[in-house]
């Protein structure tokens, strides 16, 4: 089972949904789109020969560069008995950061979203629970997107006037 | 026992001919120091150090401290090792307003006294900002003679303390300074 | 003057025993006053105690012993346990309904008349000084006593615990497939 | 799922009549224990006794002077950048006439702080320092804090005294692989 | 959610068309933050009947360090401070999978012996890792002694790794391109005396206590267990899938650093009970043992570090009397090297499974987006499903024995 | 001068009161060395040294804990009800040191010709006696633990109770034997008729064994902490205590230790009486005299007892440190399901040797058959291919 096959596997039952194939350091990687997500997962993992039965990752990513798909979700999905890896991306704009929850395909997914929530913002549809998890509750943003300062504003031990910095 | 033991000394009171007397505080405050049972708040990597020093090699029992009091009633030493992120900072401020005087504090760590590496929104730049801290015991993660050097820094304050510790006003002013009670 | 003259002369016994009295009383009444079940059942243990000493008076050692571990000690604490499990709210409101009220004065009015009609007509019997044998109430005169004379009942009895008992066992037995933790 | 051909189950075998007597692993249990009860003791006395910290373990910072006695550090601040705690600040000066004896470079630090609560004991600043002159010195840690004013290290406290200088095996890690052969 | 009311036992009943005859008040106890044996911080809250947990839910992030975003900011090779603090219990691994991610990227082949030092140093923290979550587990069943016969084990690894790189719990002791320092005699040898002697014996000891003792398997077997499929659903790696009965291996499936150099087994177990994680993580540690013990007999001599000027830093005495070395060492130092942009995704066998880095990069000096897919993180979801029905001791054992690490699972 | 010595001599409550005098500082003064004994045991089965500094080998240590105690803030949480909260570790303190009133420590002196026994106070029901004071025990610990109004006290007091009486239940069994065989209730008549080497261990193994492990049980040692175990619990019942109410708990914990060891030892182990203690008393009479020589042969039997009391606190030590612990239903299975059917059927067979006459052997042979039966009922049970562990 090379890359080549699930890409042409996809591209017949998917068709323009599944676009941007690339392979970097081998890892077959194509673009989704949020309203298909839900279906390609559970096409991969149900597959009589792929059988991409382990979520290994979920995560998101804010690229405030890219007009009109500023948030990207990224699955990263790995076939145990082929052992094959995909990444699966799906991309989000910045108004409409839903995306279907995959907790039915993957009870793994759960925190994972949780955590990719609590991080970027984006909105997990019909996900059981969907608050911070690492966070405190009370936090008003979200301090993973590239405008949101890393640093707590209440150090007093560094002297920004001194070289160094 | 073959090695060099260094034994408490008898406090400094009055000798004469027969007659010993010494401040009922200072033994007391010897007793307290030989007893200090630590209540162990490990979040991260200190507390693994804090292990390798409760075990065979560095042996924290040495100093009276093996009972290890996880219900903070009963322990007269916080030991905070390790990242307080600000979620955890009510915690460990309710867990030192649950402790009966007299108490003492160590920060070990650079996370915990200082925020370390971590100048993050989600860490708390130091414990000193919730509670008071006595000693502060730097490394990140320090090494167990470190953190046994930090108990024996208490120990000598506890020896020196005065016994209603809670009623002297520079500690209620360090209390309130804290916004406790 | 000559009332208090005649305590002043009772012998020490008749001392021993009206404090008993007056502490199995006053458990007695704690037990029914205290809103508490808690306490309620700590003044029973209170008022089983007295009644053990009293037996030890009696010259009864092995019945005294007997009361304090089976009733004191395990009926008791069963007791404490379940309402401990069930944790009972204070609930004042019954104690005050007037219906109850009632009916307990009448029946403790009742139950005094009977007992002083009974008392008034016994015939009251002293203790045979010269023909008293000191292992009265020991183990070995009970023994004999219960395995020769009374074998019949007594194993009667412990018939009707061991029915009990399974009984117990089978009403609290869970359903099959359930896991008992 | 059989993923591998490497895979080997574990024993679990079930238990004979014998282990579930429990007798056997306690038997062997105290065994174990009353042996370590009799053995030698790990335990190091360490106010008294110090253990060798290995050849490159990384506690106190020095700032290393040359064999003349002149400062090494000529203040290009790869050592700020390099700490990820950004505990190092420092402020460079231009050398004047007359401080050749002090300073090796024409450049010197002013200024050099080490917030001791922040350092992590990384290493990096050491590694970064091209000048050699910021080290970690292998047989002494940073000493505990109870004030929090102490823990910002100037000059003072971490150039290194003549008249005890520090010593140590290898400067670099080429010069300590030399040592090996 | 919260403001729809729903009125209590009601829903229930009416969905399934029977009478409300629960009325059974349960009692809500806190486990943690500060528990005694919730070891790093996370909060259970369980419901319970008497001593029965009827369900559990966790609170975590008490110790959420923002390490991803702190990540964003370094450079890469400042990042190991950070992977160092992530799984405090085994860093080594972390650090080195850090590096073979950034060496991923940057297209650097580390030399063979640094390979081989990486493996010895990677399998001595898997037995760290391994020693302190099963003495956990002794000693929250109650027996204390065998944590302190195991920790002298860790302190001899600690003087290993001191030897090596001067720390003994964060190491920071992988460079880009290799390794900081070669292993020294004095390292080679402590090694083997522990690998030889001194752990076999403790361990074999540690097991007489543990392995057939009566009151310990009580305690653990059938405690806690999870099904192979229920396990993959949950993200389950390492030890403790391995206990459901998959042999999922990162070293095995994608060998790196020449894993596939060594013969070893996978220790996989029955049921996924307590008893099979805590068996098969002790099995892997005698595997461990001997893959350090062929790493040492087949250490090829070599560099222990890639001849990279770009990436690894130049000897001292060069810096100092070359004119390149130092403008390379000034590069390195202040983070300006040449990345390539691009995504990488590298998984390394931690000690609690499969320890993943998403690396997004942009060509600048530190990674536009660092993701760290964290074995705790993920299959610590399970454990509400786990403790459902147990007692509260077997709750207790079960979170020990899923060895979860605060570090690892915050972030 | 002489006619106040007199009096002393003659009025034998005066002695007795030295005698309950000395017995109670020893109780308490091996109590609180137990505590260092424990913290030394500990550290040297764990490969440390345990408390040194205070005072030579840390023999101050029970003094600075207790110093420390005391000054230490008292602390009555707001919820808790607060007579009972104080009348918990009261109680644990009182039943604790009640229990070893009847225990006989040694034989008697001879004073002025006239015996005073080395007990507190002798009553022909010290068994019972012992049990009563120890069933009450469990009420210090559930007491203190339902009024701290926390949950984990209150896990911890429900534990301590259910185990204790169920623990209770077979720790009768398992004297009931002994009972039988020695047809007295009075503790110092068990002992008197272990003369010498003939002790009850030897007659009643199984006994012994059981009566051991519900010792166990009964002072809340590993493997049966339950009622405190640490790392479920957090402290178990005195999670809300601190200063010396903490104090009374704990140490009420090793004066059960003593107490239970005392009685473990009078029961099966022979108490005061040692191989060879008649040569030994006729030997010191021929030297020293018959008062004197008496008296000093009490001092070795009381010796020989304490000997035996303080191994059997290192047992307990010793146990604690090696064995992990029960969980709260297997605990409550091995007393209800293992070790009350033992006592019952070590009854019956001692019942069988007495009547058939042969006591020693035919315990010994009733053992062995019950082993027999047993392993033959286990070998017959249904057996499954490739059983693992709880499968």
């Amino acid at each position: 089972m090379t890359n080549q096959q699930i890409a042409e596997d996809l591209l017949v039952k998917y068709g323009e949904n599944v676009n941007s194939f690339e392979e970097p350091w081998g890892l077959l990687t194509f673009t989704t789109n949020r309203q298909n997500i839900i279906s390609l997962l559970e096409y991969l993992k149900k597959h009589e020969t792929f059988r991409f039965n382990f979520l290994t990752d979920l995560t998101g990513i804010h690229l405030p560069d890219n007009e009109g798909a500023e948030f990207g979700v990224i699955y990263h999905l790995h076939s145990l008995e082929n052992n094959v890896r995909v990444r699966i991306k799906v991309f989000l704009s910045q108004d409409d950061l839903h995306i279907p929850t995959a907790i039915p395909v993957h009870a793994s997914a759960n925190w994972m979203e949780r955590e990719t929530y609590d991080f970027f913002g984006i909105i997990f549809d019909s996900h059981p629970k969907l608050i911070r998890i690492l966070n405190i509750e009370e936090m008003d943003y979200f301090p993973m997107r590239k405008e949101y300062p890393l640093e707590d504003a209440t150090r007093q031990d560094k002297v920004d006037a001194l070289f160094g910095r | 026992m073959s090695n060099p033991v260094k034994l408490i000394d008898a406090p400094e009171g009055f000798e004469g001919s027969g007659f010993f007397a010494t401040s009922f505080e200072n033994v007391i405050g010897i007793a307290r120091s030989k007893s200090l049972w630590p209540l162990p708040f490990a979040t991260s990597c200190c507390g693994i150090e804090f292990m390798a020093s409760m075990g065979s090699h560095y042996d924290i029992s040495r100093f009276g401290s093996e009972r290890p009091s996880f219900s903070p009633r009963q322990a007269d030493l916080l030991m905070v090792m390790g990242t307080i992120a600000k979620k955890m900072a009510p915690i460990v401020k309710q867990v030192y307003l649950q402790m009966a005087e007299p108490r003492w504090v160590i920060a070990v760590g650079a996370c915990a006294s200082s925020g370390g590496i971590f100048d993050t929104y989600s860490v708390l730049q130091g414990i000193d900002r919730v509670i008071p801290v006595d000693v502060y015991v730097p490394g990140c993660p320090p090494r167990p003679e470190q953190i046994l050097d930090g108990l024996m820094e208490i120990q000598k304050l506890a020896v020196n303390e005065s016994l209603r510790r809670r009623n002297t006003d520079e500690y209620q002013a360090l209390l309130e300074s804290y916004n406790i009670q | 003057m000559q009332f208090l003259q005649n305590i002043f002369n009772l012998p020490p016994i008749w001392y021993t025993f009206s404090i008993l009295s007056v502490l199995t009383l006053f458990g007695a009444l704690g037990t029914i006053m205290s809103k508490n079940p808690v306490h309620s059942v700590i003044y029973l243990i209170v008022t089983f105690f007295s009644i053990s000493a009293h037996y030890i008076l009696l010259n009864a050692q092995f019945l005294a012993a007997v009361n304090i571990i089976v009733y004191a000690g395990a009926i008791m604490v069963l007791f404490l346990l379940v309402i401990m499990f069930l944790n009972l709210k204070e609930e004042a409101d019954e104690m005050k309904n007037n219906k109850t009220i009632v009916a307990a004065v009448v029946t403790a009015l009742l139950m005094g008349g009977i007992l002083i009609l009974f008392l008034r007509r016994s015939d009251k019997q002293t203790a045979d000084k010269l023909n008293f044998s000191s292992q009265t109430g020991m183990v070995e005169v009970l023994g004999k006593s219960l395995y020769g004379e009374y074998i019949l009942p007594f194993e009667l009895v412990s018939v009707l615990f061991l029915v009990a008992m399974a009984g117990a066992v089978m009403l609290a037995k869970r359903e099959p497939g359930e896991r008992h933790f | 799922m059989q993923l591998t051909n490497r895979a080997k189950k574990t024993d679990k075998s079930e238990m004979s009549l014998f282990e579930r007597s429990y007798l056997p692993s306690l038997a062997t249990g105290l065994g174990i224990t009353i042996r370590h009860f009799f053995m030698k003791k790990p335990t190091i006395e360490y106010p008294e006794q110090k253990r060798y910290l290995g050849p490159v373990f990384r506690g106190h910072h020095i700032l290393k002077r040359d064999e003349e006695g002149r400062e090494r550090c000529t203040a290009c601040g790869l050592c700020a950048v390099a700490c990820p705690a950004e505990a190092i600040s420092m402020v460079a000066q231009e050398r004047v006439k007359g401080e050749e004896h002090l300073y090796r470079e024409e450049k010197y630090a002013a200024v050099y702080e080490i917030n001791m609560l922040r350092c992590i004991f990384c290493g990096l600043c050491e590694e970064a320092c091209p000048k050699q002159a910021v080290y970690l010195r292998h047989d002494m840690f940073v000493p505990v804090f109870s004030d929090r004013k102490d823990v910002i290290y100037g000059k003072d406290q971490l150039v290194e005294d003549m008249n005890h200088r520090y010593q140590r095996d290898a400067w670099t890690k080429e010069d300590a692989q030399k040592l090996w052969k | 959610m919260e403001n729809v009311i729903i009125p209590k036992n009601t829903t229930d009943a009416l969905a399934f068309n029977r009478p409300i005859v629960e009325d059974v008040e349960y009692t809500t106890l806190n486990l943690g933050p500060t528990h005694p044996a919730t070891h790093g911080i996370f909060q259970n809250i369980l419901k319970m009947d008497g001593e029965k947990i009827v369900s559990g839910e966790q609170t975590i992030g008490y110790i959420h360090r923002a390490f991803e975003k702190i990540a964003e900011r370094r450079p890469f090779y400042q990042i190991t401070t950070l992977t160092d603090r992530m799984n405090y219990c085994s860093s080594p691994i972390n650090n080195m999978g850090w590096h073979m991610t950034v060496e991923k990227l940057l297209g650097v082949t580390v030399p063979k012996r640094a390979q081989y030092i990486r493996v010895i140093m990677m399998e001595l923290a898997r037995i760290a890792d391994h020693l302190i979550c099963n003495s956990i587990l002794g000693v929250d069943t109650g027996a204390y002694s065998g944590f302190l016969y195991l920790f002298q084990e860790r302190e001899k690894i600690y003087e290993i790794y001191e030897e090596m790189c001067g720390a003994r719990l964060t190491t920071n002791m992988g460079r880009i391109g290799g390794m900081e320092r070669d292993l020294s005699p004095t390292a080679i040898k402590k090694i083997k005396d522990l690998i030889y002697n001194d752990l076999p014996k403790t361990l074999a000891e540690f097991e007489k206590l543990f392995n057939r003792n009566r009151i310990f398997i009580d305690r653990v077997v059938n405690v806690g267990p999870i099904t192979g499929e229920r396990a993959l659903e949950y993200g389950f790696t390492g030890p403790n899938l391995r206990a459901a009965g998959i042999d999922y291996d990162v070293r095995v499936m994608e060998p790196y650093s020449s894993y596939e150099d060594f013969e070893f087994d996978i220790p996989i177990g029955h049921n996924g009970d307590t008893y099979d994680r805590f068996m098969v993580r002790n099995q892997e540690m005698w595997e461990s043992m001997k893959i350090i013990k062929q790493a040492l007999e087949n250490l090829p001599e070599g560099p222990y570090y890639a001849n990279e000027d770009h990436y690894y830093l130049p000897p001292k005495q060069d810096v100092y009397k070359n004119m390149e070395a130092l403008i390379y060492h000034f590069k390195i130092v202040m983070g300006e090297i040449d990345a390539p942009a691009g995504e990488v995704y590298h998984a390394v066998e931690g000690g609690n499974g499969e320890l993943g880095f998403y690396l997004v990069s942009d060509g600048g000096r530190a990674p536009y987006r660092l993701h760290f897919r964290r074995p705790s993180f993920i299959y610590y979801q399970a454990y509400p499903e786990m403790c459902k029905g147990v007692a509260i001791s077997d709750a207790i054992a079960i979170m020990s024995s899923l060895n979860v690490i605060a570090g690892e699972l915050d972030a | 001068m002489s006619s106040f010595v007199q009096w002393i001599t003659e009025s034998m409550f005066l002695w007795k009161s030295l005698i309950i005098l000395v017995l109670f500082a020893v109780t308490l003064g091996i109590a609180a060395y137990s505590t260092w004994a424990e913290r030394k045991v500990a550290a040297y089965i764990q490969d440390r040294r345990g408390p040194n500094r205070a005072g030579w080998g840390g023999l101050l240590q029970p003094l600075a804990d207790a110093g420390k105690m005391f000054f230490k803030e008292d602390f009555i949480p707001a919820k808790a009800d607060k007579w009972l909260f104080i009348l918990g570790p009261c109680l644990s303190m009182f039943t604790a040191l009640m229990s070893s009133a009847v225990v006989p420590f040694g034989n008697s002196f001879l004073i002025d010709g006239k015996p005073v026994i080395v007990q507190g106070i002798e009553i022909n029901i010290g068994i019972l006696y012992v049990f009563g004071v120890v069933s009450l025990g469990v009420y210090g610990v559930m007491i203190g633990g339902w009024a701290s109004n926390n949950k984990f006290s209150l896990l911890g007091a429900i534990r301590a109770a259910s185990q204790n009486i169920s623990y209770e239940l077979a720790m009768g069994m398992s004297i009931i034997a002994i009972l039988m065989m020695s047809g007295t209730l009075s503790l110092r008549e068990i002992t008197q008729q272990q003369h010498g080497g003939n002790w009850n261990v030897f007659y009643q193994p199984l006994g012994c064994l059981i009566f051991i492990v519900c010792a166990f049980a009964e002072c809340n040692r590993t493997p049966f902490d339950l009622p405190e175990c640490e790392t479920e619990l957090v402290g178990g019942y005195h999670t809300e205590y601190s200063s010396m109410k903490l104090g009374f708990y704990l140490f009420a914990e090793y004066i059960n230790m003593f107490a239970s060891s005392a009685v473990t030892a009078c029961l099966f182990f022979g108490g005061y009486n040692y191989p060879g203690m008649d040569f030994v008393q006729s030997q010191l009479v021929a030297f020293l005299g018959d008062t004197v020589g008496h008296n000093v042969a009490t001092l070795v039997g009381i010796g020989a007892m304490f000997t035996k009391i303080l191994f059997g606190i290192f047992f307990f030590m010793w146990v604690r440190w090696t064995v992990p612990r029960f969980r709260y239903d297997q605990l409550m299975n091995l007393g209800w399901k293992g070790l009350i059917p033992l006592a019952v059927g070590n009854i019956v067979i001692t019942a069988i040797a007495l009547l058939s006459g042969y006591k020693l052997v035919g315990i010994w042979a009733g053992l062995a058959v019950m082993v027999l039966i047993i392993s033959i009922f286990w070998s017959l049970r249904p057996k499954k291919k490739n059983a693992v562990l709880g499968a």
